[in-house]
């Protein structure tokens, strides 16, 4: 399946657009995400490890699954307020 | 109506004053607002302004579930937490957070918490602007893959 | 002039967006404001006003001397307390205390110190003006010796 | 010498004045002051262990020594804020 995902601030910038594809099988995982994300980008390499996953709008875990339509997002530690 | 919401993102000056108004009641004893502000120097360096980006939809999200647990964590009679978004100049209002409470222990308690809890967890990301003209997205605990730029360039490793 | 004193006493309302302004500079990264406010209910029992009363030199002296000590003890780049003095209705702000830092927590716990003493060491005093006509002044500790007094009445012990 | 003693709040109600006078030897302590106010305005008894006095603007103990021309106040436990 095609996954679609938004990156933000560091992310961004390194991948030099603010939502990618990934191409990743049915029933894919979170974790499976971020590594197909670093071999696309390798300019994330550097920071994947600390890259943030959230899916719906949650923080997700490497081994939660991809059900598909979800809306997936990746992001390095936040620093608002 | 806009105004009534428990949280908010927004690209205009924080109204802080009229989310404080908010919070108050004939019900609470005491009211905290907390402000976050920009400062100048941070580590020996200085600033000259802050953007600030959000994942918008997962940011509300995350702040509206933290207002809950301060709600059922402490026995407030408000609470209201309003993020700017965008460029900040030096002195600006970045957060605010209001909450009452019939007694005062809990309204620090809870504006500590909103306030604690909202920088682990909100989606939402600032980057400096040093006065040496380079920028700087800040990302607790990835010093050792700093991404910076010098004026006019691109964003680089 | 009066706006820039670091301790006031008034009859007026308290212009507690002033106060707040008067803490905000480049140098902090935090402002904390708490407002205390005159709340309806109290055990039970419901409050129409609340009347407060100073020995206002003392006051003075000892608010000065607290915000000393929040200055020594902490890393704060402003500190403002204003005590309302008078006829209190319900909601209206009886206590508002402004303090800014480089740093939340400094704000938070410095903010909270000062109203914590305040209470204990301040000489201020508020009178309840109950929904039932009767009027008691609140002093800590002194329970078996109310005074209270039903309306026109004079006090008595 | 003459002491005069500024009243607040109950004490205030309670002796019916804002301010007494009361007479006491030359040097004598602030718990002469406070023994002497609860000899001249019986209602202050009840509540004259609890009674705070103030030299100067400053909390006194009961041992401290009354100069002359130094500025008295009397009052229960505060409750500001």
């Amino acid at each position: 399946m095609n996954v679609s995902v938004q990156l933000f601030a560091r992310a961004r910038d390194l991948a030099g657009a603010g939502s990618v594809s990934v191409e990743l099988p049915e029933g894919a995982t979170v974790g499976e995400v971020r590594a197909a994300l670093a071999k696309a980008y390798p300019a994330l390499q550097p920071i994947a490890p600390s890259l943030l996953v959230a899916v719906d709008a949650d923080y997700a875990t490497d081994a939660q699954r991809l059900q598909p339509g979800q809306v997936v997002a990746c992001f390095p530690p936040v620093s608002g307020g | 109506m806009a105004e009534s919401e428990m949280v908010r993102l927004t690209r205009e000056e924080i109204d802080h004053a009229a989310l404080l108004e908010e919070v108050r009641t004939h019900a609470a004893g005491a009211a905290v607002l907390f402000l976050g502000t920009v400062r100048e120097m941070t580590n020996g360096r200085q600033t000259i302004a802050l953007d600030y980006d959000a994942y918008p939809e997962m940011a509300i999200a995350k702040m509206r579930s933290l207002c809950d647990e301060a709600l059922e964590r402490f026995p407030l009679t408000g609470v209201r937490v309003e993020h700017r978004l965008g460029r900040l100049e030096l002195g600006d209002v970045s957060i605010a957070v209001a909450v009452s409470s019939p007694h005062r222990a809990a309204a620090f308690d809870a504006g500590r918490m909103l306030i604690d809890r909202l920088k682990e967890e909100v989606p939402i990301w600032k980057k400096e602007n040093w006065a040496d003209g380079s920028t700087e997205w800040v990302h607790p605990g990835l010093d050792g893959a700093t991404s910076q730029s010098g004026p006019g360039e691109e964003a680089r490793p």
